[in-house]
This record gives C-alpha cells, structure tokens and sequence, in this order.
C-alpha cells in the first residue's frame, strides 16, 4: 500500500494538518502536500477511470506531465474538471471527485470496454457504425459521446465565482523555469544589467535537483536554490514570479505566463489566474526534462509509477506509493529511485536494467542489499486496481521463461526527454540525440524574433545535457548568451560546479521485451489517458497511417489532455521502428500551445460582464433608460428601440411614437450619428473624391445630403454635410460610422493625396444633438426662445449657430422623418439639460421622445433609404434610384470607375421601389420574390428581395420598400413573396415615397 | 504577435495597437483606366511566401499610416517607413539584400 | 446655459489605486505644422508651455499641451477659457493651414493615483509601464482594454487618463476591476 | 480493398488486427497521366474521386507535397453547413451537405457525419433581418433552414445565456441537418477510395515546376521527377499563388492564419454548433468531449502556421460571456491554418488562363463544409468544361464586378 513515510518531506509541513475529501471520503494531508501526494499517503491508488477502456487509472507521474491522475475540483461556482491532482496544491476543505465512471470509480459500467478491447483497436470507429445510416447520429454517436468526455460538465447555469485579469510586462530576458539552470541563468542575465523575469509553474524553487541528490560548489543543492533565490531578490532588474508557468511562446518575443494566484487560497480576494503578456527580447526555456514510460504490459495498472516520480513523493512529501517495489530502467537514474526508496525504509525487491551493466549507483544500490538484475525485464504488470505482481523475463526476447515477484509498486524509467514544447512553439527545430535517445533543441535552428536573429535560448537539461554539472554549465552559458541577445554585456564567469555520482550510458529500450508478442504489446501502453497502446501505432503503420501526424490522429497518441508529454517519443519510436525508418526522419508532432491546459477565464481575463465590450452611452443615456427604453445595440452604441410605457406592448410604444412625431412633437437622440470636421484649402477638392456629389460649390450656411461608396463602387456611408465656413465642412455620418469614415478619410489623405491640405478631426462627441420633429417643432424652438427658427431666416437645408433656451447651439434644418425638423447640436455636457428644457416646454405641444423603430417607420415612411437596410455592402447608388445624387460634373470620386464595370451598369441590376401588400399586411422581413421556374442548380428563380418592411401606424398597413428586378419599369404588378411562414405574399409595385409625396410638411 | 516601430511616434507598437492595411505601393486607377487595369488595382495583390511590403495603421496610437517590410514566411520585419512614398526606399531594400540576397517583390529587388 | 456635467460627474473608487473622474477639463485639438512658428507662438500664447518634442507632454494642473502625432496637438486650457482660448488661437492661426477644434466636451478625464497605479494601468494597456520606460512629461496613445485612449503622469504614482467621453463608463468599470482589492501585481 | 464493417474488425481482432491491409497505396509515380491533381486534401481528394466517381476518369495522380489531409482539412474545426446567402453559396454547400450524408456509406468508410444542428446566433436587430432574409432565400435554394425564438435557442442549447448584459440573443438562424464531421476521416476516406479506383496518390512530392506548350498545360515537375498530364487541377489552398505563379498566372488571393482551439474533453453538455457573429466566437463539443472554438483571421499575410495570440483571446471572452460555464474550462491546444482569401471572400473555382489547367482555392473559412460539393463541381468543370456549381466562382468574375458576397447576411463565413 501507498502510505506516509515517517521520516523525510522537504515540501511538508508535518505540523499543519490540512482535512479534504475525495469521494466524499474525508482525509488527511499536510499543508505543502499535493493532492497527489496527499491521495497517495491516504493509499489511494486508484484516481481515475481511462478515456477509452475506462481502465483503473493511478497516479503515474509527479507533476505537469500527469496523464491518469485528474479529477473534478470543488464545487457550484468554483467547481473545475480536469483538475490534475499532481499540480493542485492541497488546501483545507479540498473537494475531489475521480472522473469517467459510472455508477463509481471502484464500478464502473464502461470498463466492458476494457473486456472487449481487442474489438476497439485505434480507428475502429472509421471502419464500423456506418450501417444504418441514421444509427450514427441517433445511437452509435450518443453512446460514444457520453462514454467519452473524461471530466464532469460545470452545470448549466454556473456562474464562475472569481475574476481574472492580465498584465503586459516588458523585459529583456524571461527565464522559464526556476529549477537550478533558470536560476543560474537568470543570475547570470541579470548580473548583465538586463531586466529579467524569472517564472516557476510550482510553488517551489529549485525543480528536481534537490530530490536528485549532488551538490552544487560542495554544498547541498537545497542550499544553493535558497542562496541564489535570495541573489535574485535583493536584485531590482529582477522579478521572480511562482506559480506562474510559461504556457506559450509567440512570434517577436511574445510569451504567455498563467500565474495560478489563488487556486490554492479559494476565495480569497483579488483575481483568481493572471494571464502575463509578456513581451521579452531574449527568452530562456529551462524547462527541464520529463522521464519516459517504458512500454510492458500493465504498464498502466496503478500502483506503477515513473521512478523519478516515486523519489519525488518519497523526498518531497514523504510519500511512498508502495512497500514492495520492483525498479525497471534502461539507465542509471532510476538507481536513485531505488536507493531512496530503500534508506527510506521501503523493500526494494529488484532492479530490472534492460542494459547488460550500469554504472557506480548500481554498486551502492548492491550496497545497500539491493537485487540488480542485469538484463532483465519487466514481461507483465498483474493485477487490476492495483499491482499485485510482476512477470520477470529477459529483455532480448518475446517476454516467456517468466519468474514472478509479488509486490505492491513498480518504478520504471525509459530515460529523459528534454522538455522542448516552449523552444518549439514559434518554430525552433529539434535534433535527435542518439546518445540520450531523445529531441533536443538545435541551438542552429532557434525561433527567430523580428529582427530575424534567434529569440530562445534552451538552457540546462530542457536543452539536453542531464547531471547537474552540464547543467549548470550549460545554464551559464544560456544566461549569457540571452543577456547578449538582448544586448546586454555578460561576463562570461565561471559556472557553479554541479557533483554527482557518474552515470553510465542509457541504452534505448522502445518495447519490454524487445520482441514481444502481440498479447503483450496489446497491453503495452503508450498513451495511458488516451488508451493508446504498442500495437495500435503498429496498426497504423501497417495500414499506411505513415506519416507521424497521420498516427498521431488516427491511434489519438498525445491527444489527451496530457498532450502527449509522456507518449509521444515513445510512440515515435514504435513507429518509427514499425517503419524500418530512424527515429529523426519520422520527426515529432507539431508543439501547439498552451504547455499545459490554461483556464479559459483567464484568457478572457477581465472582458466579462459589464466591460465585456465597451457600450459607447451618448449624455442623455441615463435618462433614456429611466425613461423606458428598451435597447436595441448599435454598433457599441446602446440606442432607444422604443419608449415603453407601463402597460405598453413595445409595438405600442412604435406606433404611438410613429402618430406623435407625425401629429405633435417627438425628440430624437441624434447624438450618436458622426460629425467630422474637414477643413483647409483642398478640404472641398477632397469632399468631392469622397461623396459622389459636388460638395466643393455647397455654399456656406448651407447642407447637402451625400452619399459615399467604397472605391469598388458600393455604398459605404451617407449623412448630411454642412459648410461651416470658406475652408471648413462638417461631414455627418452614420451611427457608429464616425470611426470608419474618419478613417476612411484618414487613409486616403494620409496615403494617396498626402500633398493635398485637409485636416480632419472627429467630433462626433464634443455635441449632444437633438433631433425636434414635428409639426410643433418650431412652437416648442421658439417657446425656448433665442435664435430665429422661422422659415425665413432657418430654411431647409441650412443651419446657423445661435442660442435656443440659453444653450449654445447650431442649429440643423434637416428632416429624415419628412416633418419640420430640426437637429440641434449643444455641447455634450450641457445635452441632459437642453434634452430636458425640450421636455418641458415641449409638454404644451404633446412632446414624446422617440426610438430607433419609429426613426426607421418615418423614414420608410418618406422612402429614404437607410444605410445598412437598403444598402448590404452589394448596392450601388444607381440601384436605389439615387442618380440625382450623383455628380456626372465630376471626373472622379470613389468609386466612379467601378460603377463602370459591366455587371454594375446591368439593365438586369434589382432596383429599388415601393411596395404594398395586396391585403394590407406587412411584407415579413427579409423576403424574396420569385419569378418562373428555376434556375440550373435547381433553385428557385428570385427577382427581389424586400429591403424594409413596417407596419406604418399612420397609413394604417404595411409599407416596404426593396430591389426588384426591372423594379421601376414595373409600377403596379403585383410579384410574390412566398414566406418561410408557407404563406404566398402578394404586393404590388409602387412607388418608394409613401407619405407626404410631394414633400409639403418638411418644409413649412 | 507582431510588434512594429511606428515611424511617425517612435513607439514600438505591438499588434493590438495596429490595423493591419494590406499591400503597399498599389497605384491608383480611376475613371479612365481599362479593365484589366482597374482589376490589378483592387484584386491582384502579391501574396510572397518571403518578402513583402505592406501598409499598417497605427489605429490604437497616433493614427498614422505607415509601410513595413516584412517576411510573411518567418515574420521578420526588415523595417518600417513613411507612407508617403510610392516606393521602397533605398535604406530598406539593401537592409533586405543583406538578410535576403536575391529577394524580388514586384519590380523591386 | 445650465451647468456642464461631466460624463461621469466625478465618479471615484478606491481600491489598489484611486480611480476619479476629474471632471470637465477644456481641451483642444490642433492639427498643424508642429515646426511652424505661427503654431509655436499659438501654442505658447495658450498654454505658457513651449512646443513639445514627440510623445512629449508638457502639462502643469490644467494647463498644457501633450504631442499626438506628428501634426496633432492636443491643447490642455481650463474649462472655463476654452472658447476664449480657442478664439485667440484660431486668430493667431489665421494665415495657416491649421485646424483648431473645442473637444473639451467629447472626452472623458481620469486620475488614477496610488503605489499601484502603474500596475492598474499595465493591466490594460499593452505599454511598458515600469519607472524607466514611462515617466512624467510622457505621453502614450495606446487602448485601454477595448477602446483607444492616452494617459500621462502628472507624478509618480499619479496618471491623468482620457478616453472618449462616450467610453467614460466602459473605462471607470474596467479600471475598478483592475484596481480590484487584492490584485496587487507587486512588481513596480 | 477489404470491406471495412463490424464483422470485418471482429475478425480480424482474433489474429490481434494483424491481417488489416494499407487504407491507400503508396506508389511511385508513372510517367504521365491523364489528370494530376495538386494537392491532397479534402478538395483534391474529392476532386480524383469524382472525376473517377462520375467520369470515369481514372489514371489520375494525386500529388501532396506534405501528408495527405495535412492542411487545412486537418486543422478546421469540422463545421458542415450550407445555410449561405447567395445563390451560387447556398447551391455548393447544400450539393456538399447533401453529399456528406451518405458519403459514410458510399465510401465505406465512417466519416462521423454528425448532423447535430448548426445555430447562427441573431443578437442585434440587424443580425435578425439578415438571418430571415437568409432564411427566405434558403428555402427557394431548397436549403431547410429556420428562424427560431430564445426559447427554442435555449432549449437546443441549455448552457447559453440568453440574457448578456452585452448583447441578449434575440433569436437565431438554425439548420437542423447542419452539424459537424471527423475531419481527418474525410480525407482518409476520399484517400481510400481513389487508391482503390487505381489511382495514384503520392506523398511528400513537391510540385517544383508546371510544364506549358502553347499555352496548354502537358504537366508537372516535381521532387519525385516529371509528370506529364493532359489537365492540371490545382488545389492547394493556402499556397495557391505560389502554384499559380509556377503556371504562369496571378490570382486574386492572399494567404492569412486563421486559428483554433479546443478545451479539454468534458461529458457532452452542448449537441449543436452555436456561431454568434456579433461576438465573433463559434463553439461545438466533439464526439471526445473538446469544446471546439474557431476563432479569427489576421489581417496580415502570413504562412506560419501561427497566429497572433489576440485572436484567440477575443474569441474565448465571447464565447465565456456566451456560456459562462466554460469559464472553468480550460483551453488545451491552439493552433493555426493558411487560408487563402479572395476580394469577396468566395471562392475560386475556374478554368485558367493557361489551357487545361484549372484552379480551386479560395475558400477562406469555407473549405471543409464544402468539400464534396466541391470535388463534385471542380470534376464536372474538369471533365465537361462546364458546372452550374462552379460557374459562379470563375476568376473573371472580379473584373465585372459581380461578386458573390456572403458578409452581406450580417453572418461571417466559417
């Protein structure tokens, strides 16, 4: 059994008990502990079911490379599936609960998978469910979604209780990674004068070296970490960040750190992750290296553990997963397992070396009264929740003769990958190092950084070298090597000197025995979440699945949420043997980001709710809201839909709104509608390339409705343009148009006419505008009192500064609704207060404020077109009837030559009209209409659409306009509009102004 | 993640600070061009695996047009200039020979 | 004419750095030849301050001028003077191709003051915002979160933040979330 | 080919799966044949199977610089629909979902077409006269779509938040027999059912050269030596202009990253695949559970294979705000394609200036829903010279102005 040691635990604090539960089942642990290691001392074997065959998972490794041990953590607004229990640090209230089972962990329905698995090889999904068809999406599929999909769903309706934020941080050098080679070679950088960050994923500094054993200048390693820690602090170009793991590295320098800022103190204050965006000039990995499984059978069975992992709970926390263990190795390393194990007071039964001899630590291990058996082999793991013993044979051999030993633990190691995922992110290639059998960064072919020169620097074992001496000198010169990159001078120093006892070469072991049968290697596995086993791979291969990434998806090897940290080279290697190829042709699976999962909150960091998006709010936006309204979004403006009343349908509101303004008053909140000033000497020249009207001879005092296109010819923008004074225009725009035309008019003076002399400035904002329509509009102006609104001296069409009311203001003598109007601009600042003196004094005169629908009904109303209904980015001006505004003077304008092309001057083009149901109804939105037959792809032939459809309260029926084919030459037919309703709308063709034809009320 | 100096403030402005505009150096066709002219202008654009010139707005910053040249295989940018020229300038086309001898783009080299 | 209000009035929050809406302050954009003398005086005549350098801001309480672009200024004058000022400006600017507008009305100003006011500002803004990359007298056009925005350093631990006026309530809300208590970065 | 079913997997699993033969050949390449195909993914693929399928046309080589399925149908986000606008879109996707329905069946080989719903969000007024205009022209291009209230949204999907403080859904665009497909499986399949009509597919072969004789096409050089061939289709996406520059012609398409991502597996909560165009974020959960999330192009040309990291934020706090409870979630791989995107963002589907050799790029977002429609339309085009499914998409349309828009229907294009 798994149980807490009596004696060692650097990272636990024995006097600080810590109460969690996982099941439900209370336990105990130690402050310092994970929840690995606390599950582990409460002999929790077993943690997991696995994806595929809901095989008995347990923990196999000790930190971010854990691939069996996940479960769902906390609960309600706080609850987190997936949570990997070997970077979860224990904390006091703890909830865990094991994933991918039901009824429970220990009985779980879907491990029949598991009895029939050698029907579910990899891929058999391709070839089976096909028959009958509608089965896949009606029973095979459902079966296969709901055995799938490891952890829990949040509920539905979770709310997640904690915030997130981001932070950009500049530096010279990140360092990624605080075991001993990120410490020394942020000292090193740092000592340059280079600013230098330094991040560490764990809660800890110093990585593994410490439960390695050395010593580093003739001290112990632990020593050395609180030394050079301490350095670093007292430095003030240095900044030192736990918790925070580098998750991905991006083009120019730009890296992603998840700081993990209370997830082991819930609920505390403040955000719970902060996502760095950290922009470094030179970036050190040193991100240390990951052991590999070796591939027998049972490999996966709990209870068999990588060595180096069982030398971490057994050093770290005081933890030993088992009291009867048997070592496997193809290299020394995993002596040190052994022989911690066995000073720690554990049976070490035997160690398995695949190698024929090893080096010095087998002589202590020997020492020790430690069976070494040379090479031999692990044939078979058996037992099913936990290892109850091992089948022992030669490695060079298909796995018979066997000899078994009873035990309750199994310690393996494959040897050591260089963690390279962060080097190889943004393109830093990898070289095969035969000698260790792993990748390693190819320091010739380094990402490369804006200035096209390397940016990652990969220092100690993450770059290959794996005893402390190479590492440290390694790290050295990384640190410098980075210092330099970012220009900085670094000395070249000496590095620390790193002792440990000598190793013998590693031997690469692939497959336990080397020639094992097919029963075996179908339980040999690769991919322990994934369910990815030897003879899968070799499935693939034999059916031409070649290529690594053909494998890789169709086996899903390095899929699972572990993305293959443990798998990959392994599977790499059968592969590449079932290939006859070399490992380094077959090459690796692209490294993706993140390193390891990053919350999805964090990436969103603090846009949720209330600042999700900007909502752009004009000055009388507060009212608006006390005042009913129901909003309707506008680019990021909010803008009154309607004004509801109690009572009130919002329909109501509409048509109330649509007889007021007609019969009395109605205000408008203009405000959001764009102003952009142009002025100086080719302002007039310039406003000609933009509109397709003449805007250089509108005369001062004076407004003119214009119309923009794009230069490919279609409609962009229209509003009213006021000439302010010789050099000077006001350019009115579309609601949320302001910015895209300002820089539109930007980009054409900035980067085609740059000698032409125009400013523009936006000032959209500076004005609270104020649309007062209806026949009472000039009673209530007047009542105000101030400047002369009169026919006379304010016709249509001009405007004139003055004072309304006491309010500075210019005034606009501009109709969109076909009333009296008039659109007064005051300062933003003074906008509540003249909204509000319009209120009052309007009361006498039936005054409503009105919406966006009534806006749009008026507008109809009078067939004026509306950028955005008329217009989808498709239409040109000439398809809305709108040649009168269009300059046939001008030479050129935006978009002139396009409108020349042959499809843009097509007789055949929809053009627009009126429309009016035969019965009165309103056309539904968004309608086409249909001519004969169909066309050579079977549809059906259309020949309009409806572009706007209203129910006019004032006309009593439906009015519409849109584009029909030969639409102008067909006044009065009556076309078809089938709905999706099943109904047939019939509407005759009529002309767009269906109000106040002759234009009388707005110019009174 | 790209960042670019903006020649007109000085800030080495990353991405999120930046519109991205397109190609540079397109001449204008107006009324009076043929088809195929007016065609190239709007559609035809070089799409270089290697080097490229292009146009960015500093749009989050001074608001300025300005021009890169930048490698759109391995992003590295060889350097930013005004928006006011109808060419490459001479000081970014050899700082481009010296990292990519040979290069062509449109009838630059 | 009735009392101007602000966007927000003077909203203020206190959390890991003080976060207040300044109120009305009067500002003018002038888009112009920064070298040309006429400008120069302009300027001088307005503010007492002489032209600044790129990205430069010379401000003193509400009274300054902060560099935007090549030829744009942006012209700090208290509220009150605004027109006034605007008026003489656009005289003295008279035989120049020069653009002077009052966009006092169209922004919103903010202080964000404390020992972590730099750290709030670093959670929105994608600037290097440590002691020797920003300092007093600087200018940064940059966003905040999503929407574009400038700030300065009126001293250390204390910015002036202007966004556009409509944005004021996006901008206060995002700077409380950043100012959060307990999101101490720790790190200027 | 040994039929794959079953009873074939039972079978085989008693000699340990050690009878299972190669899915395709891998040959070398013979001299000359009468069509070569550049590029096989998805399109090529469908391309070779149709011209066999339909024509008879079977001494075709498929020729892939990389690994078959490599580009962009491995890298999608698997999303079939054909709920488009405009009349030649609604006519090639709805030919190609139409396709995929039975293409499981027809290739014998389970592609995993899932047709689980597609739901386009409506969330400003806009947004909602453009989804019903869409669906009014949908359903006279016999494409079944339909509006839908936040009821029935609710109800399809139980994690979405009807009510954002941002932007409430006021209703959505929903295809009921749109949904997704294992996407490497399509290609695998196509792949399976060439190599079994005798034709020829060949891996990491790179195109170095097109061979032309008075204006005609007569065939390729490659790294595995020369081709001759009688038509040329080139499909290679991203890398179009590069192909079409070795033919002696320019195309009007640039070449941008557009991303991906996927969550860690969770039990299934979400059965639909929900895109919200105002928010810009889309999200589907696969079969093992990976809540899928497609996210934006950058504006800039690029063929890195990554993209800028902002993009992936903005999509993730849409889809956070969308359904807040994937905020616990967390993001397991992201990763970036090439897509090649036209001036109207439709794609290319065309003879070319150089006789006998045809192009089919530009899908932008599109490529994967498109693919049997595709390869169908390309192999009429190729075959006969001629396909109402592709007319539409032919290279001169840019120069008369008569684009085929689909941003138009406030929907963007994935």
């Amino acid at each position: 059994m798994s149980t807490r040691l009596a004696n060692q635990g650097r990272l636990i604090d024995r006097s600080k008990q810590v109460t969690f539960t996982f099941n439900g089942k209370t336990m105990q642990g130690y402050e310092g502990d994970t929840l690995a290691s606390a599950l582990l001392a409460n002999d929790q074997m077993m943690v997991g079911r696995s994806f595929k065959y809901h095989r008995p998972r347990g923990i196999v490794a000790s930190g971010a490379e854990e691939p069996n041990a996940l479960v769902g953590l906390g609960e309600g607004s706080r609850f987190e599936p997936n949570q990997r229990t070997t970077t979860t640090e224990l904390f006091d209230g703890l909830k865990a609960e094991s994933q991918n089972h039901w009824p429970s962990l220990e009985h779980d329905i879907g491990v029949v998978n598991n009895y029939v698995a050698r029907f579910l090889p990899s891929g058999f999904y391709y070839k089976t469910f096909i028959h009958p068809k509608p089965f896949w999406k009606h029973v095979y599929e459902p079966i296969i979604r709901q055995s799938a999909g490891l952890g829990k769903a949040p509920d539905k309706e979770t709310r997640d209780a904690d915030t997130y934020e981001h932070f950009y941080a500049f530096v010279d050098v990140l360092v990624i990674g605080g075991g001993v080679a990120g410490l020394q070679a942020a000292k090193v950088a740092a000592k340059s004068g280079a600013k230098v960050m330094l991040i560490e994923q764990t809660a800890h500094w110093g990585g593994r070296a410490p439960v390695d054993g050395g010593t580093i200048d003739g001290e112990p390693v632990d020593k050395f970490v609180e030394q050079t820690v301490s350095e670093l602090e007292a430095m003030d170009n240095v900044t030192l960040r736990l918790r925070c793991m580098g998750a991905g590295v991006y083009d120019h320098g730009y890296a992603l750190g998840y700081e993990r800022i209370s997830d082991h103190t819930p609920g505390a204050q403040g955000p719970r992750h902060r996502l760095w965006r950290i922009r470094a000039k030179q970036i050190v990995t040193a991100t240390g290296a990951i052991e590999r499984p070796l591939s027998f059978a049972g490999n996966d069975v709990p209870g068999v553990m990588l060595a180096s992992a069982m030398r971490d709970y057994v050093v770290n926390w005081g933890v030993t997963p088992g009291e009867r263990v048997i070592v496997a190795t193809n290299n020394d390393d995993a002596y040190r397992t052994a022989i911690t194990l066995k000073k720690a007071g554990v049976d070490v039964l035997r160690i398995l070396d695949a190698r024929d001899s090893a080096g010095p630590l087998a002589d202590e291990a020997r020492g020790l009264g430690i069976r070494v058996d040379p090479g031999k082999a692990i044939a078979k793991v058996k037992g099913g929740k936990r290892v109850k013993k091992v089948a022992i044979c030669n490695q060079n051999g298909i796995g018979g003769a066997r000899e078994e030993v009873e035990c309750d633990a199994v310690a393996m190691s494959g040897g050591w990958s260089p963690v390279v995922h962060l080097w190889s992110h943004c393109g830093g290639k990898l070289i095969w190092d035969e000698a260790n059998a792993h990748f390693r960064p190819d320091p010739d072919r380094p990402p490369l950084g804006a200035n096209g020169e390397g940016f990652v620097v990969a220092a100690g074992s993450a770059n290959g070298p794996l005893s402390l001496g190479d590492v440290l000198t390694d790290a050295q010169a990384a640190g410098a090597a980075a210092a330099k990159g970012a220009g900085f001078k670094a000395k070249a120093g000496k590095a620390p000197v790193g002792e440990t006892t000598a190793e013998a070469p590693m031997e690469a072991v692939w497959l336990m025995p080397a020639n094992a049968e097919v029963q075996l290697r179908m339980k040999s596995w690769l991919d322990f979440q994934n369910d990815v086993k030897v003879s899968d791979v070799q499935l693939a291969a034999r059916e031409g699945y070649e290529s690594v990434e053909h494998t890789k998806r169709y086996t899903t090897l390095g899929m699972a949420t572990d993305q293959g940290k443990l798998s990959n080279i392994n599977g790499l290697a059968i592969l590449a043997d079932s290939l006859d190829a070399e490992i380094p042709k077959v090459g690796t699976t692209t490294f993706r980001p993140p390193y390891t999962p990053i919350s999805m909150g964090a990436i969103a960091g603090e846009a949720r709710g209330e600042v999700f998006q900007p909502i752009r709010r004009t000055p009388m936006h507060d009212w608006h809201d006390r005042s009913g309204a129901d909003w309707e979004p506008v680019g990021q403006w909010r803008r009154p839909y309607a004004y509801v009343r109690p009572g009130e349908t919002v329909h109501d509101a509409v048509n109330r709104e649509v007889k007021n303004t007609r019969e009395n008053l109605g205000l408008l909140d203009a405000s959001t509608l764009g102003k952009l000033i142009v002025k100086g000497p080719d302002a007039g020249k310039f406003l000609d390339m933009m509109y397709t009207n003449m805007m250089s001879t509108l005369k001062v005092g004076k407004c003119r409705y214009g119309l923009m296109c794009s230069e490919n010819g279609f409609l962009i923008d229209d509003g009213v343009v006021a000439r302010i004074d010789e050099d000077t225009w006001l350019c009115h725009t579309t609601t949320g148009g302001a910015e895209r035309i300002h820089a539109h008019m930007e980009e054409w003076l900035q980067t085609e006419w740059w000698d032409w002399k125009v400013y523009v400035a936006n000032v959209t904002e500076q004005y609270a505008q104020v649309a007062v329509v209806g026949p009472n509009a000039r009673k209530v102006l007047e009542k105000l009192g101030g400047m002369d609104v009169s026919r006379e001296a304010l016709p249509f069409m001009e405007w004139r500064d003055g004072q309304i009311g006491g309010f500075d203001c210019r005034a606009y003598r501009i109709s969109f609704s076909g009333e009296l109007s008039y659109e007064i601009a005051v300062p933003a600042s003074q906008g509540q207060a003249f909204w509000d003196a319009l209120m009052e004094a309007g009361k006498e005169f039936g005054v409503m404020p009105y919406g966006t629908e009534c806006l749009h009904i008026l507008r109809a109303e009078k067939g004026f077109i509306m950028i955005g209904d008329e217009t989808d980015g498709t239409v040109i001006p000439q398809d809305l009837g709108l040649h009168w505004a269009i300059s046939k003077k001008k030479e050129d304008f935006l978009g002139k030559r396009a409108q020349e092309r042959s499809h843009m001057t097509d007789p055949d083009r929809w053009k627009l009209v009126g429309l009016e149901t035969v019965d009165g109804s309103v056309l539904p939105d968004g309608a086409y209409a249909v001519g004969e037959g169909v066309n050579a792809n079977g549809q059906r032939n259309m020949i309009g659409r409806v572009t706007s459809t209203y129910y006019s309260a004032n006309l009593g029926r439906g009015i519409a306009m849109g584009l029909v084919k030969h639409g102008p030459d067909r006044m009065g037919e009556v076309i078809e509009f089938p709905g999706t309703d099943g109904k047939i709308y019939k509407a005759k063709i009529v002309d767009p102004v269906f109000y106040d034809k002759d234009g009388e009320k707005q110019n009174v | 993640m790209l960042i670019l100096n903006c020649p007109y403030c000085g800030v080495d402005a990353e991405e999120t600070e930046l519109t991205a505009g397109g190609e540079a150096h397109i001449k204008r066709h107006g009324p009076g061009s043929s088809d195929d002219e007016f065609h190239d202008y709007l559609f035809m654009r070089e799409n270089p695996k290697g080097v490229h010139f292009e146009r960015w707005r500093h749009s989050n910053g001074c608001g300025k047009w300005f021009h890169a040249a930048r490698c759109t295989a391995t992003l590295e940018v060889f350097g930013t200039y005004s928006a006011q020229t109808t060419e490459p300038p001479k000081e970014i086309r050899e700082a481009i020979s010296a990292k990519r001898p040979g290069w062509k783009w449109r009838e630059f080299e | 004419m009735s009392e101007p209000i602000s966007a927000l009035n003077h909203a203020s929050y206190d959390g890991i750095a003080r976060i207040e809406e300044c109120g009305l302050q009067g500002m003018i954009t002038l888009r112009g030849d920064l070298s040309g003398k006429v400008v120069i005086k302009a300027v001088k005549d307005a503010t007492g301050q002489k032209m600044p350098g790129q990205r430069e801001a010379h401000v003193d309480g509400e009274t300054g001028v902060c560099w935007m672009s090549p030829d744009e200024l942006l012209v700090l004058v208290p509220y009150a003077e605004v027109e006034a000022k605007l008026a003489a400006m656009k005289d003295a600017l008279g035989g120049v191709h020069a653009l002077a507008v009052n966009v006092s009305d169209a922004r919103a100003v903010f202080r964000v003051s404390g020992a972590s006011a730099r750290e709030v500002l670093a959670k929105v803004a994608p600037v290097d915002l440590s002691r020797d990359a920003f300092q007093p007298g600087q200018i940064r056009r940059s966003r905040l979160a999503q929407v574009a925005g400038a700030f300065w350093m009126d001293g250390e631990d204390d910015f002036r933040v202007v966004c556009f006026r409509s944005a004021a309530d996006y901008v206060f809300k995002l700077l409380k979330v950043a100012a959060q208590p307990g999101s101490e970065v720790g790190v200027y | 080919m040994k039929h794959y079913s079953a009873f074939a997997v039972a079978r085989e699993a008693l000699r340990y799966h050690t009878g299972w033969e190669r899915a395709w050949r891998s040959p070398e390449p013979k001299k000359r044949y009468d069509v070569v195909i550049v590029g096989a993914g998805g399109h090529g693929l469908a391309t070779a199977y149709y011209l066999g399928k339909n024509y008879g046309i079977q001494n075709v080589a498929v020729i892939e610089k990389g690994w078959l399925g490599g580009g962009n149908t491995g890298r999608n986000t698997t999303i079939i629909r054909s709920n488009y606008l405009q009349d030649p879109s609604a006519a090639i996707y709805e030919k190609a979902r139409a396709l995929y329905e039975d293409l499981s069946q027809e290739l014998n080989y389970n592609l995993m077409f899932s047709p689980r719903g597609v739901m386009m969000l409506a969330q400003t007024q806009h947004e909602v006269r453009g989804y019903k205009r869409t669906a009014h022209a949908n359903a006279l291009q016999g494409v079944k779509t339909e509006w839908i209230t936040p009821e029935r949204v609710k109800e399809l999907v139980p994690i979405i938040n009807l009510h954002g403080p941002r932007y409430p859904v006021l209703g959505a665009l929903w295809q009921e027999r749109g949904g997704t497909a294992r996407h490497d499986a399509v290609a695998w399949g196509y792949a399976r059912a060439c190599s079994n009509m005798g034709m020829d597919i060949i891996q990491k072969c790179e195109v170095t050269g097109v061979r032309r004789e008075n204006g005609r096409v007569t065939g390729v050089e490659t790294t595995k030596g020369a081709i001759e061939c009688d038509k040329l289709g080139i499909v290679v996406a991203g890398h179009s202009g590069q192909l079409a520059e070795m033919a002696g012609f320019r195309l009007p398409v640039e070449s941008l990253a557009l991303q991906a991502l996927v969550s860690e597996p969770i039990k299934p909560c979400m059965d639909v695949v929900v895109m919200a165009n105002t928010v810009h974020g889309y999200m589907s959960q696969s079969d093992k559970g990976e809540m899928v999330i497609g996210g934006g192009t950058d504006g800039f040309n690029n063929y890195t294979q990554r993209g800028s990291f902002h993009h992936i934020e903005e999509t993730v706090r849409a889809l956070v705000e969308t359904f807040p409870m994937i905020s616990r979630l967390k993001m397991l791989r992201q990763w970036g394609g090439i897509v090649d995107m036209t001036g109207d963002r439709s794609p290319i589907l065309s003879k070319t200036p150089l006789q006998g050799c045809f192009i089919n790029c530009g899908w932008g977002t599109g490529g994967f829903k498109s693919i049997p429609g595709s390869g169908w339309g390309m192999a009429q085009l190729m075959a006969t010279g001629h396909s109402p499914l592709t007319e539409a998409f032919s290279l001169d349309r840019f120069k008369e102005g008569r684009f085929i828009d689909e941003s138009v229907a406030a929907g963007v294009a994935h």
